[in-house]
């Protein structure tokens, strides 16, 4: 398992956890909502994760938001080409924040054995990914050990980090616009 | 109905753009004249005999090293009413690789040849949309020459040396 | 069965009939300026209220129900009136793709 | 090079603008119900479709050219993602088109238990495609029930190659295991539960009367049409033409079983709906009479050349240790030639076009995508629908993006 | 005493809302002053006693024809509001012409009727009554005012309906 | 007027209210549970024990997500609109009676917050207002999938209003009364109108399904064809009011259908109780009527598919209006005959 | 047109009879089904507290094996990466110097052998390829991570260690399952 206590890095932030940081990212966790990305195969195993035999809503998880306002975590499974990147970035700006990404399966994480000229190798070069998983399908258990992982960022993020120098730092790495259209 | 029946028919009306033929796995491979495919397209569908009103497939093929042929065309025909297949191969230049449309002969013919010019740059004439399918539109070469690298140049955690390919 | 029944004391007729030509007006100031043939129509539901406000107010001081069946067929031909005229805006506005009350000008024979 | 790039860019979408009330909207890529990744933008009048315009390619991954870098046996884990829906269909008509090209003989048990494979991937096929029309219409719990079984069929694949969904099942020559205990007596349990599950599923929509309504003149086409356009499978068979690879060009033994080919009658979304709802008893008869007529023998054939010798043998034999390097490096002796081979896959006529010149990996493969050419006629079939028959003919196409996009 | 007041309050907000239908631009926002309003007048009819035209005036002009201005204007996707300022003159020779208006009605009708008495005890505004009157005193208007109706939906029907259904 | 009352009032309001928001909030949890029972999934057990706190865990998410508000939207409307959805759907609860009068500090408390005499009437005002909310949610989006949802959601409610009005004279006919209390008092003990009126619950309820926008008719949100319908561009608490706004919504219909069809509080054998103790059982009553349609709203949920928006269309008008009409002609000419008016 | 074979069944052309036509047989029925699901025993596998059981075939993390004597039998031949189709193997050879053969079961070792889980796709082609039962897949998952680095496996995850034996008894690609 990944070491938690190094997210620092790609998380950028460092903040104490308040309780009620604690009280709210448990909330957070047991209310993630998730956006499905599904464009090949992994798409069908995910499918599965949210069949009977897995069942997603155990965590709270099954309320699928196809659209990307109300999603919490983007689940991109399978191949992203280059044609699609940019869709999957806008796709990932429109989600309002907090929002995570887990990268399921060989193919958005690192483009597995599509290492050909119209494949993204890996979707962590347009958007950041918080948690990869691995397989060409993942099992739909590796598929709910990223989400627990997801879960274990959630729970240790800190209300102020989206807030933070650092955040803003990161998405401007990978060139997205904070458009906060929000201007109350 | 067996492969030198459909040959023997077949020449009978078009020895003259029949350049070439043999027979490999059951399916007669027909080389045709590139400037005739659609007349003989339209005679094979219309053909009350034959009756290859099936197109299977449209292939294209890169053979760097013929001169002058260096792109074929390859149409898959298919006879559901004698089951017999029939291959047709039309050989192209790579200066200018341009061949009729059969898009009005058989509609599922638009996307074979949308992706044949996507793939090889062959240039369908009267094509009602030609343009690139699977590939970005702004993708400046025909991947599936075979001067082309399959690989992305991104990828950075690969060390060909490994790989027993060269 | 009836519940109780409230009524206004100190309140005189003559606040309603203020309040309802006053409604009136502006339901005619707004048929006026405004262009938008929507707004316009808008604009004729609420005097038609305004004159229902008049009638239930009477209706209510007087003490008969005639008023009230009044403004009952008001309501209907209100409908009505709504129904069909926004069929023909719809119409005019296929024709036209704008529904300003200036351009409907070729309506003249 | 650039001149030719530059195609005409045709506004493809019609003008037709009988009052202005039409309304452009993106369905796709990421709308739920493409189930996969392509674009539809629709011309709308109201709720009517005018027009439409696809776009694809949003998952291409260059398997044409992938498979001329890759020797013949690693291209069988390339073929898992075509139609990642029926992946065993896909090896297995791969490993045939090679096994066509170099004359393998092939035992009669290894097609036997091909065909139960193939068959059993046939029903995970369609009961995706059903399922998911079920969803798309409305009835949410019909996608769960098929899918539990989806799952035993799951756990067959697992015991005989080790995975779920990207099978990469069989070899060249055969399989690479023989079925053990544990496939047998799940797949025992599984043909006797799984046709109740399947009819209660089936009951939920079949004779709905809400989910006929909606199915029944959704996207509809006719035969002629249909074979203008190249489709093929269930989709054609929904038009009434019975045509059909395992009939017509029998492979891997299918002479021998004895099955009906459901076909529909107007070529619409119930119609495809109904005809794959009896392939899969069909199927299910299939691999019936295959188990139970399953012949003794070997799981693999005699092909030293392509198949790897058992690890003991690579050992002790020097012969052996020099067929398991040449395979694995790719150096096998391979004829030249070019051969076609199809199989009835799980979305039509899935064909391998394969041109060898003798090297280690194919000089030219190309795939007949069955989704690649059907997904042609979409516009034609809703035109004039509405965005709700829209969704369930495309769900009821069973547009896999794999293999739309290759 | 405090139902004067809310009769006093609700007028004011009448008054307001009545001139935010006329003065908003966008014709979305007047259409959801309008509903305002009509929930402020059918305020006065309860004050009024005659609940029931109070909910039939909520239930037919704020949920039947209101939807309908507002389903046309999103049919129409009229959303931006390009409706060209009219010139200055006409507005104000309109807000003049409106205020003689007002003037003129005030004057004219103000002769006719003042009451100062209190409202007499009346139960007419209540459905039985109102029942009662319409179904036998008025019964044949009421009758063609369903003629009307009929004739109003068809006539709606026919002009909305698109000549041209072809497609292709 | 006096002080006693205005409590009694305030915190009968404050009471309902919260038992509104307190039932809706579980009922989503009880919904997902539902499905996963159905769909032999085990459903949300994770937040809290047996995942209680799930609903609480989704509100504190919903309210620290970040608020948004698209470009070119109308902000005002775009605000406004969960708003009224919200407020037309709990306003509906100030008429229900939601038990026998009670004692409480001497003082006999009556359990409805408001008695109409045109109770029925207040209903149908109240439900043609719902529309409104979804229609500006959808159309201040600008969004052409939410103005989709909004144009079918309101062409929907309009439609099924008109039948559900129809269906709804049988009973008034049956009850010569258009207060709630009128159409409770006549259905004393077992005296259902259900028995009744069979028919005219099956319209009633179909359109509720349809007002409230449930399954078969989730035409204005449904996910596979408009993504999110009319809510597809809300985030945070203001999508959870709409969200909120449905189960409110399922709640109060299935609370008016028990109080028109199922004789509200009332249960054979009330006559054995008294006073207090005849409340508390009646309540219980009336709360286990309404959450078997609940229940029975879920339930349908997750059996059905969903109807098409012109199949829907040809449903309400078609179908129920004409169904609708014919039940009021046959009721008023029995009624007529049992009167002795012939 | 007229049949290809004769094996053709129409079947969908069954009209609808009045009660279908009614919605409700249908709508009881299947909410008679959905009600019996409820109260049937429920399929979910609490994933992370129960697991289900995998086959003992299952193409999971891979392993390097040890011989009896705890010697690593990987020699480096470089077979697997060859066989790997997405290229996700690599490694160093090196030669086993005098006093190493208690490590290296062969002359050669492999000093470095990395495996990019990420890019792996779990096909089984290297477990197959090696010639010298040093790499196997194993019954286990691989585990999430949260960044892409630490999908690099080296040797001292690969390889067994030598008091937690990995039992791969069970696949039939070891050498001492018996051919049919």
């Amino acid at each position: 398992m990944g070491k938690i206590e190094d997210l620092v890095t790609i998380n950028g932030e460092g903040y104490q956890l308040t309780t009620l940081d604690k009280a709210i990212g448990l909330a957070r966790a047991n209310s993630v909502w998730p956006l499905p990305f599904a464009t090949s195969c992994c798409g069908i195993e995910f499918m599965a994760t949210m069949g009977s035999m897995y069942d997603m809503s155990r965590f709270g998880m099954e309320r699928m938001s196809f659209t990307p306002r109300q999603a919490d975590l983007l689940i991109v499974a399978g191949t992203i080409s280059k044609k699609l990147g940019p869709v999957l970035k806008q796709v990932y700006e429109q989600m309002a924040e907090p929002k995570w990404v887990l990268s399921v399966g060989a193919c958005a994480s690192s483009g597995g054995i599509f290492d050909t000229y119209s494949v993204l190798q890996g979707i962590d070069r347009i958007i950041p990914v918080d948690v990869y998983v691995p397989g060409c399908p993942p099992r739909p258990e590796q598929i709910i050990d990223g989400v627990m992982n997801i879960h274990k960022l959630v729970k240790k993020e800190s209300l102020r980090r989206r807030y933070s120098e650092e955040y803003k730092h990161l998405l401007k790495e990978y060139k997205i616009e904070v458009t906060n259209e929000n201007n109350d | 109905m067996t492969n030198e029946d459909i040959y023997k028919r077949i020449s009978d009306h078009f020895s003259s753009y029949i350049i070439a033929s043999d027979e490999t796995f059951g399916i007669l491979n027909i080389e045709i004249n590139p400037n005739k495919n659609t007349e003989i397209l339209q005679w094979l569908k219309e053909d009350s005999i034959l009756q290859f009103s099936f197109l299977t497939n449209i292939a294209g093929i890169h053979y760097p090293d013929s001169t002058e042929r260096e792109i074929a065309v390859v149409y898959q025909l298919h006879s559901w009413r004698n089951n017999s297949r029939l291959r047709l191969k039309a050989y192209l230049s790579i200066d200018n690789p341009t061949i009729d449309s059969i898009v009005h002969l058989y509609n599922g013919a638009n996307w074979m040849e949308r992706e044949t010019f996507d793939f090889f740059g062959v240039n369908f004439k009267n094509h009602p949309d030609l343009r690139r399918i699977l590939n970005e539109d702004s993708m400046d070469y025909f991947p599936m020459r075979k001067e082309h690298p399959l690989e992305d140049a991104t990828r950075e955690d690969k060390d060909d040396r490994f790989f027993g390919r060269f | 069965m009836a519940g109780q029944l409230a009524t206004i004391q100190g309140l005189t007729v003559d606040y309603y009939f203020i309040l309802s030509t006053v409604l009136f007006s502006i339901g005619a100031i707004g048929l006026l300026t405004r262009k938008n043939m929507i707004v316009m129509l808008m604009c004729i539901e609420l005097m038609l209220n305004s004159v229902n406000l008049l009638l239930v107010a009477f209706s209510s001081y007087f003490g008969t129900g005639d008023a009230q069946i009044f403004v009952f067929f008001i309501v209907v031909v209100a409908a009505a009136e709504a129904t069909v005229g926004l069929s023909i805006l719809i119409m005019a506005y296929r024709n036209n793709r704008n529904i300003e009350a200036d351009l409907l000008n070729n309506l003249k024979g | 090079m650039q001149e030719k790039l530059k195609y005409k860019n045709q506004e493809n979408l019609s003008k037709e603008t009988i009052d202005g009330e039409i309304a452009t909207i993106n369905f796709g890529p990421t709308h739920p119900a493409t189930h996969g990744i392509f674009q539809n933008i629709l011309q709308i009048d109201g709720e009517k479709i005018i027009s439409s315009e696809q776009t694809v390619g949003y998952i291409h991954r260059a398997f044409e050219k992938l498979a001329e870098r890759r020797p013949y046996n690693q291209i069988t884990p390339i073929t898992d993602r075509l139609n990642y829906c029926s992946s065993p269909i896909n090896n297995i008509g791969w490993e045939m088109t090679v096994e066509k090209l170099i004359g393998a003989e092939i035992p009669k048990r290894v097609q036997y238990m091909r065909v139960i494979i193939m068959e059993l991937a046939r029903i995970a096929d369609h009961l995706i495609c059903n399922s998911v029309v079920g969803v798309d219409a409305g009835a949410l719990t019909s996608f769960f029930y098929p899918f539990s079984e989806r799952e035993k069929i799951y756990e067959l694949y697992e015991e005989v190659c080790g995975a779920r969904l990207t099978t990469n099942i069989g070899r060249i020559g055969g399989f690479e295991r023989d079925f053990n205990e544990t496939f047998h007596t799940k797949l025992k349990s599984f043909l006797k539960t799984f046709p109740k599950a399947f009819e209660e599923f089936n009951s939920m929509l079949e004779r709905n009367r809400i989910f006929m309504d909606r199915t029944k003149g959704a996207g509809p086409i006719s035969a002629e049409r249909a074979l203008n356009y190249s489709i093929t499978g269930p989709n054609l068979r929904a038009t009434g033409v019975d045509y059909d690879v395992r009939v017509s060009e029998p492979y891997s033994s299918y002479e021998d079983f004895d099955f009906i080919i459901p076909v529909g009658v107007n070529g619409d979304t119930y119609d495809r709906f109904m005809v794959r709802q009896e392939e899969i008893r069909q199927s299910l008869r299939i691999i019936n009479q295959a188990y139970n007529n399953l012949p003794e023998g070997s799981y693999k054939a005699d092909l030293p050349e392509f198949l790897l010798p058992p690890k003991e043998e690579v050992y002790n034999q020097m012969e052996a240790l020099i067929y398991h390097f040449k395979i694995v490096m790719g150096e096998t002796e391979l004829p030249v030639g070019e051969v076609y081979h199809a199989v009835e896959g799980g979305n039509g006529e899935l064909g391998y076009y394969l041109i060898s010149d003798g090297g280690r990996s194919p000089y030219r493969l190309q795939f007949r995508r069955p989704c690649f050419i059907y997904y042609q006629a979409y516009p034609e079939m809703i035109k004039g629908m509405t965005i709700s028959d829209a969704v369930l003919t495309l769900s009821s196409l069973n547009v896999i993006a794999g293999e739309l996009d290759a | 005493m405090t139902l004067e007041l809310i009769a006093y309050i609700l007028g004011g907000l009448t008054i307001g809302s009545a001139l935010m239908v006329v003065l908003s631009n966008h014709p979305i926002r007047s259409v959801l002053y309008l509903v305002i309003t009509f929930f402020f007048i059918s305020g006065h009819f309860l004050l009024m006693n005659a609940q029931f035209l109070a909910i039939v005036n909520i239930i037919v002009y704020a949920g039947a024809i209101m939807v309908l201005f507002l389903f046309t204007l999103m049919l129409l996707n009229l959303n931006q509001s390009d409706e060209p300022n009219s010139k200055n003159y006409l507005s104000l020779s309109a807000i003049i012409g409106g205020g003689s208006l007002l003037l003129i009605l005030i004057a004219a009708l103000r002769d006719e009727f003042t009451f100062n008495e209190a409202i007499h005890e009346n139960y007419s505004g209540l459905v039985e009554n109102l029942g009662n009157t319409l179904f036998t005193k008025y019964l044949v208007p009421f009758e063609i005012s369903s003629i009307l109706f009929i004739s109003a939906m068809v006539g709606a029907v026919l002009l909305a309906k698109r000549e041209n259904q072809q497609i292709d | 007027m006096d002080l006693a009352f205005i409590i009694e009032k305030f915190s009968l309001v404050l009471l309902v209210f919260l038992i509104s928001l307190g039932v809706a909030a579980y009922s989503t949890f009880f919904e997902r549970k539902l499905a996963g029972w159905i769909q032999d999934r085990i459903g949300p057990n994770r937040a809290g024990p047996f995942g209680l706190l799930q609903p609480i865990a989704d509100g504190v998410k919903m309210f620290l997500k970040e608020d948004f508000i698209p470009k070119n939207s109308d902000k005002w409307l775009f605000i406004i609109g969960p708003g009224i959805s919200m407020f037309t759907a709990l306003i509906t609860s100030t008429i229900i009676p939601w038990g026998p009068p009670v004692e409480v500090f001497g003082r006999q408390v009556t359990l409805q917050i408001a008695d109409f005499n045109i109770g029925i009437l207040f209903i149908f005002g109240v439900v043609s207002m719902g529309v409104y909310g979804i229609m500006i949610g959808g159309w201040s989006s600008n969004n052409k999938y939410s103005l989709f949802g909004a144009i079918r959601a309101s062409s929907q409610m309009i439609s099924y209003e008109l039948a559900m009005g129809i269906s709804l004279i049988t009973i008034i006919l049956m009850s010569g009364g258009l207060s709630l209390n009128d159409i409770l008092d006549h259905q004393k003990g077992i005296n259902w109108n259900i028995f009744y009126q069979p028919l005219c619950f099956l319209i009633f309820f179909i359109c509720s399904l349809a007002e409230t926008n449930r399954a078969p008719f989730d035409l204005p949100e449904c996910e596979s064809e408009l993504i999110g319908g009319y809510h597809t561009e809300y985030t945070s608490m203001k999508l959870g009011l709409f969200l909120f706004s449905e189960y409110v919504a399922m709640f109060i219909s299935s609370a008016i259908i028990s109080i028109l069809f199922f004789g509200g509080y009332h249960f054979p054998g009330e006559t054995y109780f008294v006073g207090n103790t005849l409340a508390i059982i009646s309540i219980l009553v009336f709360f286990a009527k309404t959450f078997f349609f609940v229940f029975i709203f879920m339930w349908i949920r997750w059996t059905i598919p969903r109807f098409r928006f012109d199949q829907l269309m040809h449903l309400g008008w078609k179908t129920l209006i004409p169904l609708a009409i014919i039940n009021m002609m046959i009721t008023g000419i029995i009624i007529a005959i049992y009167e002795g008016w012939f | 047109m007229e049949s290809l074979t004769n094996r053709k069944k129409v079947v969908s052309n069954k009209p609808m009879t009045f009660i279908e036509k009614l919605y409700l047989p249908a709508i009881f029925s299947g909410m008679f089904i959905t009600l019996k699901h409820m109260f049937k025993k429920k399929k979910t596998i609490k994933y992370p507290e129960e697991t289900r059981v995998f086959a003992p075939v299952y193409r999971g993390q891979h392993v390097l094996k040890r011989d009896e004597q705890g010697r690593e039998n990987c020699t480096a031949c470089g077979l697997c990466a060859v066989a790997c189709p997405a290229e996700a193997i690599t490694m160093v050879a090196n030669e086993r110097k005098k006093g190493e053969e208690h490590l290296y079961r062969e002359e050669k070792y492999a000093e470095t052998y990395e495996i990019n889980m990420l890019r792996c796709i779990f096909c089984g082609l290297c477990e197959e390829a090696c010639p010298k039962e040093a790499i196997f897949l194993t019954d286990r998952i691989v585990p999430t991570e949260f960044e892409r680095g630490e999908f690099i496996y080296g040797k001292d995850i690969l390889v067994e260690s030598i008091e937690e034996r990995i039992d791969i008894s069970k696949r039939q690609n070891t050498g001492k399952r018996g051919v049919v």
